[in-house]
């Protein structure tokens, strides 16, 4: 009993050349990654040089096997009649008179469908190789170690000083603090000299005004340091004393009990 | 020893130390033996010879071989705790809109009290903020305004400075300056509009899935 | 070598030993190097030498040490997989030849739009096998294409090369040439005509002949 008709003609075996168990149709057709790949088995199976293709035998061999296919019902991808199609066309091109270039150069009817078939078969046995390349979990296995108590630390954010300028962009427009003169015209070093001075005064009752100068900052920090203490005198952060006409100033935090008076002559 | 019975030791140990390292967990003599075809199984007593010459092996390595409750397992040698646990290191995204506000106004008004950062910011001081600066040695009590409550008053410090790459305050830019910043906005908005920079960002951020330290700043240009 | 020279590169050496272990992935010389404070942190080339004498330390153990493209990791080393695997009831996964081919095309084309590798394949790309690629994060989308639809351009990433333990894509086999019709001659054999590309193939089968489930396209092939 025939399991097919093709072409008007019965069929009670598969076509020799196919190989392909009658059961086991779909199964191949799976195994084809598309029309290109089948037309590369059709080939290859042969032993045909794929840069001389045989035109009408392989249309032949494709054609029937998609014929095959088909009369099983079996779902076709539409580029497989695709190509059906095309390798009609190169047949009929090759069995027609080409007509001459003015260069006397031909082009061979099949050259792009060869190069079709090339650039995928680089591609297919590139997949291969990809394949044979060693991978993790077949070939490579990474080997690691137990760590004990492993704790996450947390690290504080990274800060760009860009940012903490921005902060304090919005921050003063919307204390309108912008429209004071005296904090623009106060250079910072005022400011940081402010806290240095506050800073060495504590746990100090007093410190003598000279001590809080030094000579080797030169003209600039003196003047840097003495308007650091008149503004920290302004804003009532330290008292500048003075026991006697023309004697020693002492500089002394206003909550320090004022015993400076005791101990001015051998300070 | 026989040469033979030597090499056929060294592959064993090969073998069992692959294994170990390769489990992700400890494995007792039993597991060990199962690797091995019946054939080729080695005695008990020779799995535990070859774990004992592992463990000596370990000498002055990076990690040793432990033996647990469930079996043995490599682990990272205790003293290297300090060095191993930076491979965990987390930055959390960023610091607060306050934070900012708060240590600008320290460093630009400093000695300033909280309650005089709390009258120019408007609103009222969390103290999670301040002990923050301080743990961060950015900020310092450098004395204490004379007034009742004696509020303790707040300066910033040369590890401050150091952070940011100052030799001195002065080298900020004053309020003037500050105040003229927006101009550079645009700027700034402009490059992250960018196109070419959007897709090496891209790419950026795709290598960094696999690279934890990349993508700090950038994320936190981006929440802006 | 004067003695405590030594000892701190031994010291060294056990950090980066523990580290690569501890990580779970491979870490960069950057990464290694972070791992130290500022104070102790030893110059770039001395880390490249601690690694290379681990990986020396390595001959005859049961690991070594590879470079990747992400960085180094130690890992099992090749041969010793008939026993490892057994650590494992699951059999390693194989993959379609649609995704190896698909895999393949972005390797060796990227920048490659879905449509371009609907063109050379011959055959319409089903959207699983880009979403698995993607999942596992061996490819990306590294642009679109301006042409209409922009469609999306993908390239291979880091976690790619580090999965097929190459440390770029140089490494990859090279691509078969593509022959001119017309400077072929005739008698030309089909043997004759690839052999480099034969010879590849066979080194690579012959790496997998040892693994059972290596040679996905040589039975394939003989199924047919």
């Amino acid at each position: 009993m025939p399991f097919a008709i093709v072409q008007g003609q019965p069929y009670t075996q598969v076509p020799e050349d196919l190989y392909i168990p009658p059961d086991a149709l779909e199964v191949i057709l799976e195994a084809f990654e598309g029309p290109l790949d089948l037309l590369l088995y059709l080939i290859r199976r042969q032993n045909l040089d794929i840069l001389d293709i045989p035109m009408v035998e392989i249309t032949r061999q494709y054609v029937q096997y998609i014929e095959v296919l088909q009369e099983f019902k079996i779902e076709l991808a539409a580029e497989y009649l695709v190509m059906a199609a095309i390798l009609a066309e190169i047949k009929s091109r090759m069995l027609l008179p080409r007509p001459g270039r003015e260069d006397g150069e031909e082009e061979d009817p099949r050259a792009e469908l060869v190069r079709r078939l090339q650039e995928y078969e680089r591609f297919k046995q590139a997949a291969e190789d990809l394949d044979g390349l060693p991978r993790m979990g077949r070939d490579l296995f990474t080997a690691g170690a137990h760590v004990d108590h492993r704790t996450v630390v947390r690290l504080p954010p990274e800060v760009r000083l860009r940012e903490v300028l921005l902060a304090l962009q919005d921050v003063m427009s919307r204390a309108e603090l912008f429209t004071h003169h005296h904090i623009e015209l106060e250079p910072l070093s005022v400011r940081e000299r402010m806290s240095m001075i506050m800073d060495r005064l504590s746990g100090h009752s007093y410190l003598e005004f000279a001590r809080l100068f030094t000579s080797g900052e030169g003209r600039r920090g003196v003047v840097v340091a003495f308007l650091a203490l008149m503004e920290l005198s302004r804003e009532g952060l330290v008292d500048v004393i003075q026991n006697e006409p023309l004697g020693q100033l002492y500089v002394k935090s206003p909550g320090a009990p004022d015993d400076t008076a005791r101990i001015p002559e051998h300070a | 020893m026989p040469e033979r019975s030597e090499s056929a030791t060294g592959q064993l140990k090969q073998i069992i130390e692959a294994a170990l390292l390769a489990a992700g967990e400890p494995l007792n003599p039993a597991q060990l033996a199962a690797l091995f075809s019946d054939e080729e199984r080695p005695p008990a007593d020779q799995i535990s010879r070859a774990l004992e010459e592992l463990r000596e092996d370990c000498a002055g390595r990076g990690v040793e071989l432990q033996q647990v409750a469930s079996g043995f397992r490599y682990q990272v040698r205790q003293g290297l705790q300090p060095w191993i646990t930076r491979l965990w290191e987390e930055r959390p995204q960023r610091y607060s809109r306050a934070m900012l506000e708060t240590l600008a106004l320290i460093a630009y008004r400093q000695p300033i009290t909280r309650g005089e950062i709390e009258s120019v910011r408007g609103v009222s001081l969390s103290s999670n903020i301040i002990r923050t600066l301080q743990e961060r040695e950015w900020i310092r009590v450098v004395g204490h305004r004379d007034v009742p409550g004696k509020p303790a008053l707040f300066g910033t410090t040369r590890t401050f400075l150091d952070y940011f790459n100052l030799q001195s305050l002065d080298e900020l830019p004053t309020l003037a300056e500050i105040k003229d910043m927006d101009t550079l906005e645009p700027e700034l908005d402009l490059e992250q509009a960018t196109p070419a920079f959007r897709a090496d960002e891209a790419e950026a951020a795709g290598d960094g899935a696999e690279d934890p330290d990349a993508g700090g700043p950038e994320s936190a240009e981006a929440e802006r």
